[in-house]
C-alpha cells in the first residue's frame, strides 16, 4: 500500500471529510440513474428521516444526550410548513377568506392569531427552525442546568413528546387534532415549484441534507465539538476545567433541534400533508434505533443507517415473502446489532480504517485486557 | 364526603393498577440497572397466556394465574441469559436491545394468536361490586388492590427478609465483590430478571378482563410503569408504591375535574418537574455519590 | 391474489434494476384498457386497525371475485390492485399516490378511519380521481371525488336518538374519543336533543387508546345518566365496555347507545360485555332478506365459518356491484374516474340491507337505519327497522349549508 | 506571604455520616502542601469541597478572599482551581491531542469555541507537552489506549495545560514506577513557588521529597501540621496512623 494513501487514513478528519462528500456526491447524481418520480419521492422521505437521525446523533452520538423525544422537533418544522402550505391551497374546501377546511369543521370562524403570520412563507420556514431552536433551548436548559443525565433526560424527553402529542391531537380547532393538516398546496421558493413527486423536491432534500450535514460535521470539528465529547465521556470532569457543561449540552440540543425541524419542514413537502403520527413516540423511537443501527456516533452512519432500515422495512414489508415475517427479522437485526456492534455500521467502517491505517484496533469499553497488552506494548517501544 | 371517597377509591383502582404494572420493573430497573423496554410485551404475553389458558383448555382466569406467572417467568430467565447479561455495563443499549426483542415478541404473538382484540372474563365471584364506607367499589378492582398488596409484601419478603435478597443486595452494591464472597451473580440476575418477568406476566393476566388484550397492549403500559419507578426513585420498594399510588389519585382527581387527556397532560408535567428537581426520586434520601 | 402483488415489492427495490415505465411522469388520466380494469385496493392489512380494515378488504375481494367469475363487466375483468397502507396515514397518501399516478386505476376502494380519508383525499382531488369510502363517518365533506357508501349521521341517529328519548330518558352522557368523528356526531346528537328537549349532562373525550376508565365511570354515575351515547372507537371500546360491566352498571337502566358498535367489537369485548347495548347502523349480520343470506354464506365459504360480516364490510361489498352497474353503462373505450363518477350517480341496487341508492346531488348513499340491541351470543338482535329509506345529508347539523353536485352551497 | 486559601469550620454530612466535620486550613500562596492522613479521614473530600464537586454542609472556604462555599464547579475552576483525581479521570473516547485541547481552557465559551475548528495557535505548545509528559506518539491515539500510568501522566498534563493557580491532586503516584515518581516529584517541585499546590499521598517518600509542611487529618478534621519531622514526630499522629513505624517506612 502507499504511503500516502497510509497517511491518509491515519488522518481521521480527511477520511470523514472525503466519505462525506462522496456520499452526497452520489446522493446528487442518484437521479441520473433512476428517473422515477414515484422512487424518487420515497427516497427523498428516506433522506429526510436520515436527517433526523443525523440530528440525533449530534445529541446523543456526540453529547451523551439519549433524546427520545426527537420527533417533537421533527413534528413542530413539520406543522410549521404544513400551516404555510394550507393557506395557500387551492380553496375548494376552505371557508370564508381561505380558512382552512378543518378550521371549518370545528366551527372555527375567524383565523386564528398564531396562525396569521404563516401567510409569510419566510417566516414559516423560519419558525420551522426557531421553534424547535427555542424549546430545545428553554428545555435543555431546565434539564441541564438540573444537571439531569442518562435514562432522565430520556424519559423528561419522551414525556414532552407525548404532551405534545396530546396536545396538538386535543387541540384539534386549530391543528386538525388526529387527522392533521390535510390538503396542502405546492411549496414554491424563488420561483421554483416544488412537486413532491418530482427531482425539483428531490434537489431540495438533497441540498438541505448536505447543508446541515457539514454543518453538524463542523460543529463536531470545532473545539465546542471536542469539549462536547469530553461531556459524553465524562461529563463532571469537563465542569473542573472551567466549562458550564450545561450550555454546551443546550448548544448540542438545540442544534440537533433545528436540524430535525429542517427535516420535519421537508418532511411535509415530500409527504404532503402533516400529522400528529409525525410527532409521535414510534417514529421517535424509529429514530434512536436508525441512529443506534447506523452508529451512534456517526453522523454519516447515523443517516445512513436510517435510509437502510427504513428502505429495508420498505422493502421487506411490501414483499410477499416476508410480510408477516419481516418485523421479527427487524426486531432480531436491531438486538443483534445493540448486542455485537455498539458503535453500529458506522463503528465496522472506522474498524476498517484503522486496520488499513496499521493502527491498533478500536479498543472495547470495557474488557481491558487485549487494549492493555497493546498499551504496555507503546509503552515498551517507547522506553 | 361520599363523592370524596368515591373519588379515593377512583384513585386507588387506577394506582393499584399502576403498581402492578410497574412492581416487576421496579424490581428489575431498580436492582440491575435494565431498562426492559419488553416489559409491556411481558405483560402482554401475559394478558394473552390467560386468555389462552381459557380458550384451550378452559381454565380460569385464577388457576392460570401460576401457569402465566412461570411461562413468563421462564421467558424472562430465557432473555436474560441470551441477551441482557451482555448489556450490563451498558444501560442506555438495554433500551434499544429490549425495544428489538419488543417488536420481535408482538410479531410472534401476532403470528400465532391472531391480530384480533382478545379479551379474558372476570371469575365470576368476583364481577359484583362490595361496598366500603358506604361506597361501591367493583370487586374485581378491589380484588387487584389486595392482590398487588399481597404481591408487594411478598416481594417485599423476599428482598429483605431471604438470603436471596441479601445476594442480590450483595450483587446489586459490588458485584465483583459478591462474586468473591461466594454468590453466583449471573444466577442471581438471571433469577430477578425471571421473577420480574413473571410479575409483568401476573399483571397482565389480572388486567386482561378490564382491558383489551392485544399485541400492541404492552407499549402503553411499559411507559406509565417508567414514569412510575423513575418518580419512586430507584431502588425503591416503597418509592414506587408510593408513586404509584400518588400518580393513581392525581390522574383521577384531574379527570374528574376537566378530563383524561388533560389529566394525561398534567400528570406528565408533574412528572418532568418531578425528575428535574428530584431525579433520585422523590422518595430516596440524598446519597454520597 | 391474496394479499399483494409481489411485483410492487420487487419494484420497490427497482432502483437498481430497471425503472418500470409505468410510473414515469404522465399527467394523463387513468383510463381503463387492454379489456382490463385497474382498480385499487387500499385497505390496511397490518397496523393498530389492521384487523377491522382486513375484513374490509376480504369483502371488496370478495365481491370483485363475484364479478370476474360471472363474466366480468362488459366482457372486461376487474384487475385489484392491493396495498397495505399499514393503519398509518403518512403510508395511506403515499400508496393512494402510487394506486393513481403510478398504476393508473380508475377508482380505488379504501379506508377505515376518518384520519386516513383526509390523508388521501388531496390526492384523488388534485387528479380527478375516484375514491369509494364504505365506512360511516361525520360527513360534513362535499367532494366529487368521494363515493361514499357508508352512513352519516342523520341517517344513523334521525331515528335512533328520538327512541332512546323514548324509551329510557332524558339525561344523555356523551362520551367519545378525541377526534373529529365523535366530535361531529355529538354536534349533531346535541342539536336532536336540543329539539326533544332533552339534556346533556357532560360531554366528554379520552385520548385514542385510552383504557382505564374508572374517572369515566365515576362520573357516570355521579351524574346518573338515562343513556350513555357513546362514539369511543378501537380498543377503548373494549375497555369501557367491561369496565361497565364490572363496576355493576346495569344496561336495562343506564344503556350505552352507540354509532361504532359492530359485531366486530362485540366478538372483541365479549358477548357478556356487550348484551344490553344498543346500535344503530344501516347493516347488520342477522338481518333478514335472501341477498344477505347469500352475502354472508359467501363470505364465509371464501374466508371462513368464523368470520363475521358488519356494517363496514357490507358496503366494501355491495359499493363494487354499484361501480360494476356504472362502467356497465360505459363503452369500453370511455372508462375514466370523471365518466364512472356521472354514471353512477342514481344508481340503485339491492345490498344485502335493503335497497340502497346513490344520490347525484352529494355522492352520499340513500340507507336503510336499523336499530340492534347486542346478545350475548355475539349477534344482534334488531328491534326496529327503518320503514323507509333515508336520505344521505352530510351537512344535517348545519342546516343553512348543502350538498350539491356543484359543491357546497350556503343558504 | 498571604494566604491563598482558607477553610474554616468546614462540614459536610451523608445521611448523618460526618466526613468532613470543623476542618480548619490555610495555605498560603505558592505553597505545596501534603494531605495525609488514615483512610477515610476525609481527604479527599476535603478536595472535593474546594473544588465544588460536594457542597459543604456548613463553613466556609475563602480562596483569593472569594468564597467558594456554594459556588458551582466551573465557576470555580475558571476563578482558578484545577484537580487531579484519585482514579484517573481523562476522557477515554478523545484522543491525547483532543484530551489537551479540552484542557487548555482559557476561554470557555460556547460561541468563541465553537468558531474554533482545526488548528489553534496553542497547538504547538500542547504537543511539547505532550512530549514533556512522553505522550507526543500517542498525540492521535484515543485515550483509551493508555496503560494506567500513562493515564496518570495524561492527567497530570490535562492539569498543565489548564494552567490553573492553585492545583489540588489526589494520590497522584498512585500505580507508578520509582522513576515515574521521581519524575512527578520534580514536576511538583517545578511548579512549587508559581502555584499553589494541595497533594493528598500515601506515598511518604514522596510526600517527604516535595512537602514542606504536612498536614494530618483525622476523622474528618485537622490533627496535626508542620514539618514532615514535627509530624512524624508528634505522638496523636503516630497512634492514628502511623502505628509503630516512622515515616518513610509506611
Amino acid at each position: 500500500m502507499s504511503n500516502a494513501f497510509t497517511t491518509f487514513l491515519n488522518n481521521r478528519t480527511a477520511v470523514q471529510i472525503t466519505v462525506y462528500a462522496i456520499v452526497c456526491g452520489a446522493i446528487f447524481l442518484f437521479p441520473l440513474v433512476l428517473d422515477n418520480d414515484f422512487l424518487l419521492n420515497r427516497y427523498a422521505r428516506y433522506l429526510v428521516l436520515g436527517m433526523a437521525a443525523m440530528a440525533l446523533s449530534l445529541s446523543w452520538g456526540y453529547a451523551g444526550i439519549l433524546n427520545l423525544g426527537q420527533a417533537l422537533s421533527f413534528g413542530i418544522g413539520s406543522y410549521c410548513m404544513a400551516m404555510a402550505l394550507k393557506l395557500r391551497t387551492v380553496p375548494v374546501h376552505t371557508g370564508e377568506g381561505g380558512l382552512p377546511d378543518f378550521m371549518v369543521w370545528n366551527n372555527v370562524e375567524t383565523l386564528p392569531w398564531f396562525w396569521q403570520p404563516f401567510h409569510s412563507m419566510p417566516f414559516a420556514l423560519l419558525a420551522g427552525i426557531v421553534v424547535p431552536v427555542f424549546l430545545a433551548v428553554i428545555l435543555g436548559w431546565f434539564m441541564f442546568r438540573g444537571r439531569v443525565t442518562g435514562v432522565y433526560v430520556a424519559i423528561i424527553t419522551l414525556a414532552t413528546l407525548v404532551v405534545g402529542n396530546l396536545l396538538i391531537i386535543d387541540q384539534q380547532r386549530f391543528t386538525g387534532g388526529f387527522n392533521g393538516i390535510t390538503d396542502l398546496a405546492q411549496l414554491e421558493l424563488f420561483g421554483i415549484e416544488f412537486d413532491a413527486y418530482s427531482k425539483s423536491t428531490y434537489y431540495l432534500v438533497a441540498v438541505c441534507m448536505t447543508v446541515c450535514l457539514f454543518l453538524a460535521l463542523a460543529v463536531t470539528k470545532s473545539k465546542a465539538g471536542m469539549i462536547l465529547q469530553a461531556v459524553r465521556d465524562h461529563e463532571d470532569r469537563v465542569r473542573f476545567f472551567g466549562y458550564d457543561v450545561a450550555w454546551y449540552k443546550v448548544l448540542a440540543f438545540s442544534v440537533s433541534a433545528g436540524i430535525a425541524g429542517v427535516a420535519g419542514m421537508l418532511y411535509t413537502v415530500v409527504m404532503e400533508f402533516a400529522s400528529p403520527t409525525f410527532l409521535g413516540v414510534p417514529l421517535s423511537l424509529s429514530i434512536v434505533i436508525w441512529c443506534a443501527v447506523g452508529g451512534r456516533q456517526s453522523l454519516l452512519g447515523a443517516l445512513l443507517g436510517a435510509i437502510l432500515v427504513a428502505g429495508m422495512e420498505g422493502t421487506l414489508s411490501e414483499s410477499e415473502t416476508f410480510l408477516d415475517t419481516w418485523t421479527l427479522i427487524m426486531g432480531a437485526a436491531f438486538v443483534l446489532v445493540v448486542l455485537f456492534l455498539p458503535n453500529g455500521l458506522a463503528g465496522l467502517f472506522e474498524m476498517l480504517r484503522r486496520r488499513l491505517a496499521a493502527q491498533p484496533a478500536e479498543k472495547p469499553t470495557e474488557g481491558a485486557t487485549d487494549a492493555a497488552v497493546l498499551a504496555d506494548k507503546g509503552a515498551a517501544e517507547r522506553s | 364526603m361520599e363523592f370524596f371517597l368515591q373519588q379515593i377509591m377512583t384513585g386507588l383502582s387506577i394506582g393499584s393498577i399502576l403498581l402492578l404494572i410497574a412492581l416487576g420493573l421496579a424490581i428489575i430497573y431498580g436492582s440491575m440497572g435494565v431498562i426492559n423496554m419488553a416489559h409491556g410485551e411481558f405483560v402482554m404475553l401475559g394478558a394473552y397466556g390467560a386468555w389462552a389458558m381459557n380458550a384451550f383448555f378452559g381454565v380460569g382466569l385464577l388457576p392460570s394465574l401460576i401457569v402465566v406467572f412461570l411461562g413468563v417467568g421462564a421467558l424472562g430467565w430465557l432473555v436474560e441469559r441470551g441477551v441482557i447479561r451482555f448489556l450490563y455495563r451498558r444501560t442506555l443499549d438495554t433500551i434499544l436491545a429490549t425495544w428489538g426483542l419488543g417488536v420481535m415478541l408482538q410479531q410472534m404473538i401476532r403470528l400465532s394468536a391472531g391480530g384480533e382484540l382478545r379479551y379474558v372474563e372476570m371469575p365470576s365471584v368476583l364481577t359484583g361490586t362490595v361496598g366500603i364506607l358506604g361506597v361501591d367499589v367493583p370487586g374485581y378492582r378491589v380484588f387487584i388492590f389486595v392482590f398487588v398488596a399481597a404481591l408487594f409484601a411478598v416481594t417485599w419478603y423476599l428482598m429483605f427478609r431471604t438470603t436471596f435478597g441479601t445476594k442480590l443486595r450483595a450483587v446489586v452494591q459490588d458485584r465483583s465483590v459478591a462474586s468473591c464472597f461466594g454468590i453466583d451473580a449471573d444466577k442471581v440476575y438471571s433469577l430477578t430478571f425471571a421473577y420480574g418477568a413473571g410479575l409483568a406476566g401476573l399483571a397482565g393476566a389480572l388486567v386482561a378482563p378490564l382491558k383489551s388484550v392485544s399485541p400492541e397492549m404492552g407499549t402503553t403500559y411499559v411507559v406509565d410503569a417508567f414514569f412510575v419507578v423513575v418518580l419512586g426513585g430507584v431502588q425503591s420498594l416503597f418509592g414506587t408504591v408510593a408513586s404509584a399510588l400518588m400518580l393513581g389519585e392525581l390522574t383521577g382527581g384531574l379527570a374528574y375535574l376537566w378530563n383524561d387527556t388533560i389529566a394525561k397532560a398534567l400528570v406528565l408535567l408533574a412528572i418532568i418537574v418531578l425528575i428535574r428537581f428530584r431525579p433520585q426520586g422523590l422518595f430516596v434520601s440524598r446519597i454520597r455519590s | 391474489m391474496k394479499r399483494r402483488d409481489f411485483l410492487i415489492g420487487a419494484a420497490a427495490t427497482g432502483a437498481f434494476t430497471a425503472a418500470p415505465h409505468i410510473w414515469r411522469k404522465d399527467t394523463s388520466l387513468a383510463r381503463a384498457s387492454n379489456g382490463e380494469i385497474k382498480v385499487g385496493v387500499l385497505f390496511s392489512l397490518t397496523g393498530t386497525t389492521g384487523i377491522i380494515e382486513e375484513s374490509l378488504n376480504k369483502a371488496t375481494l370478495l365481491a370483485i371475485e363475484e364479478i370476474n367469475d360471472a363474466g366480468g363487466i362488459n366482457g372486461m375483468k376487474i384487475v385489484p390492485v392491493v396495498e397495505d397502507p399499514a393503519s398509518d396515514p403518512a403510508t395511506f397518501a403515499v400508496k393512494a399516490r402510487k394506486l393513481v399516478v403510478g398504476d393508473k386505476c380508475v377508482s380505488v376502494f379504501g379506508s377505515y378511519t376518518s384520519a386516513s380519508r383526509k390523508a388521501v383525499l388531496p390526492v384523488f382531488e388534485k387528479r380527478d380521481n375516484l375514491y369509494w369510502y364504505p365506512t360511516l363517518y361525520e360527513g360534513r365533506e362535499c367532494s366529487k371525488n368521494v363515493i361514499y357508501t357508508g352512513a352519516v349521521p342523520n341517517q344513523q341517529q334521525d331515528e335512533f336518538i328520538p327512541w332512546l328519548v323514548e324509551k329510557f330518558g332524558k339525561k344523555f352522557y356523551l362520551i367519545g374519543s378525541n377526534y373529529i368523528y365523535p366530535k361531529e356526531e355529538n354536534n349533531y346528537c346535541k342539536k336532536l336533543l336540543e329539539e326533544l328537549g332533552a339534556e346533556v349532562v357532560n360531554e366528554e373525550y379520552v385520548p385514542l387508546g385510552h383504557s382505564e376508565f374508572s374517572s369515566v365511570i365515576n362520573k357516570i354515575q355521579s351524574t346518573q345518566p338515562n343513556v350513555i351515547f357513546s362514539t369511543v372507537v378501537g380498543d377503548s371500546v373494549v375497555a369501557l365496555h367491561r369496565q361497565y360491566r364490572a363496576a355493576g352498571l346495569d344496561p336495562d337502566k343506564m344503556p350505552m347507545a352507540s354509532l361504532t358498535t359492530s359485531e366486530n367489537e362485540v366478538a372483541a369485548m365479549g358477548g357478556d360485555a356487550a348484551a344490553g347495548h344498543f346500535t344503530s347502523a344501516p347493516y347488520f349480520m342477522v338481518h333478514q332478506s335472501p341477498e344477505n343470506e347469500r352475502f354472508v354464506e359467501a363470505y364465509k365459504s371464501r374466508w371462513g365459518g368464523d368470520k363475521v360480516t358488519h356494517f363496514v364490510s357490507e358496503p366494501s361489498y355491495f359499493q363494487i356491484y354499484l361501480f360494476k352497474q356504472a362502467v356497465e353503462q360505459l363503452a369500453a373505450s370511455d372508462i375514466d374516474p370523471t365518466t364512472i363518477r356521472e354514471a353512477v350517480k342514481g344508481q340503485e341496487l339491492i345490498a344485502p340491507q335493503g335497497k340502497v341508492h346513490l344520490e347525484a346531488e352529494n355522492l352520499h348513499t340513500w340507507l336503510w337505519p336499523k336499530i340492534a340491541m347486542a346478545k350475548s351470543d355475539g349477534q344482534f338482535e334488531v328491534l326496529r327497522d327503518s320503514k323507509e329509506w333515508l336520505k344521505p345529508e352530510p351537512y344535517a347539523a348545519y342546516p343553512n349549508q348543502h350538498c350539491t353536485a356543484d359543491g357546497l352551497v350556503q343558504s | 506571604m498571604t494566604t491563598h486559601l482558607e477553610l474554616s469550620n468546614l462540614a459536610v454530612s451523608f445521611n448523618g455520616f460526618k466526613a468532613v466535620d470543623g476542618l480548619n486550613l490555610k495555605v498560603a500562596k505558592g505553597e505545596l502542601r501534603c494531605l495525609i492522613g488514615p483512610n477515610g479521614a476525609g481527604k479527599t473530600t476535603a478536595l472535593d469541597l474546594i473544588c465544588g464537586k460536594t457542597k459543604p454542609t456548613s463553613g466556609s472556604i475563602r480562596y483569593r478572599g472569594q468564597e467558594l462555599a456554594q459556588m458551582e464547579e466551573h465557576l470555580i475552576a475558571r476563578s482558578g482551581v484545577g484537580r487531579k483525581f484519585q482514579v484517573p479521570s481523562v476522557f477515554k473516547q478523545l484522543t491525547v491531542r483532543e484530551n489537551l485541547e479540552v484542557a487548555y481552557c482559557k476561554r470557555t465559551g460556547v460561541f468563541a469555541n465553537l468558531i474554533r475548528i482545526g488548528r489553534t495557535p496553542e497547538s504547538d505548545g500542547l504537543e511539547k507537552l505532550a512530549d514533556f509528559v512522553g505522550l507526543v506518539d500517542f498525540l492521535d491515539h484515543p485515550a483509551s489506549y493508555l496503560s494506567h500510568g500513562q493515564t496518570q501522566w495524561l492527567e497530570i498534563a490535562l492539569l498543565l495545560a489548564q494552567d490553573s493557580e492553585l492545583i489540588l491532586l489526589d494520590e497522584p503516584t498512585a500505580g507508578m514506577t520509582s522513576q515515574e515518581t521521581q519524575k512527578t516529584a520534580d514536576i511538583c517541585n517545578r511548579l512549587k513557588g508559581r502555584h499553589t499546590i494541595i497533594v493528598v499521598e500515601h506515598d511518604m517518600g514522596f510526600v517527604k521529597e516535595i512537602g514542606d509542611v504536612i498536614s494530618v487529618m483525622h476523622q474528618g478534621s485537622m490533627l496535626a501540621e508542620g514539618r514532615a519531622d514535627e509530624v512524624s514526630a508528634n505522638q496523636k499522629v503516630r497512634e492514628v496512623y502511623l502505628g509503630k513505624v516512622g515515616i518513610g517506612h509506611a
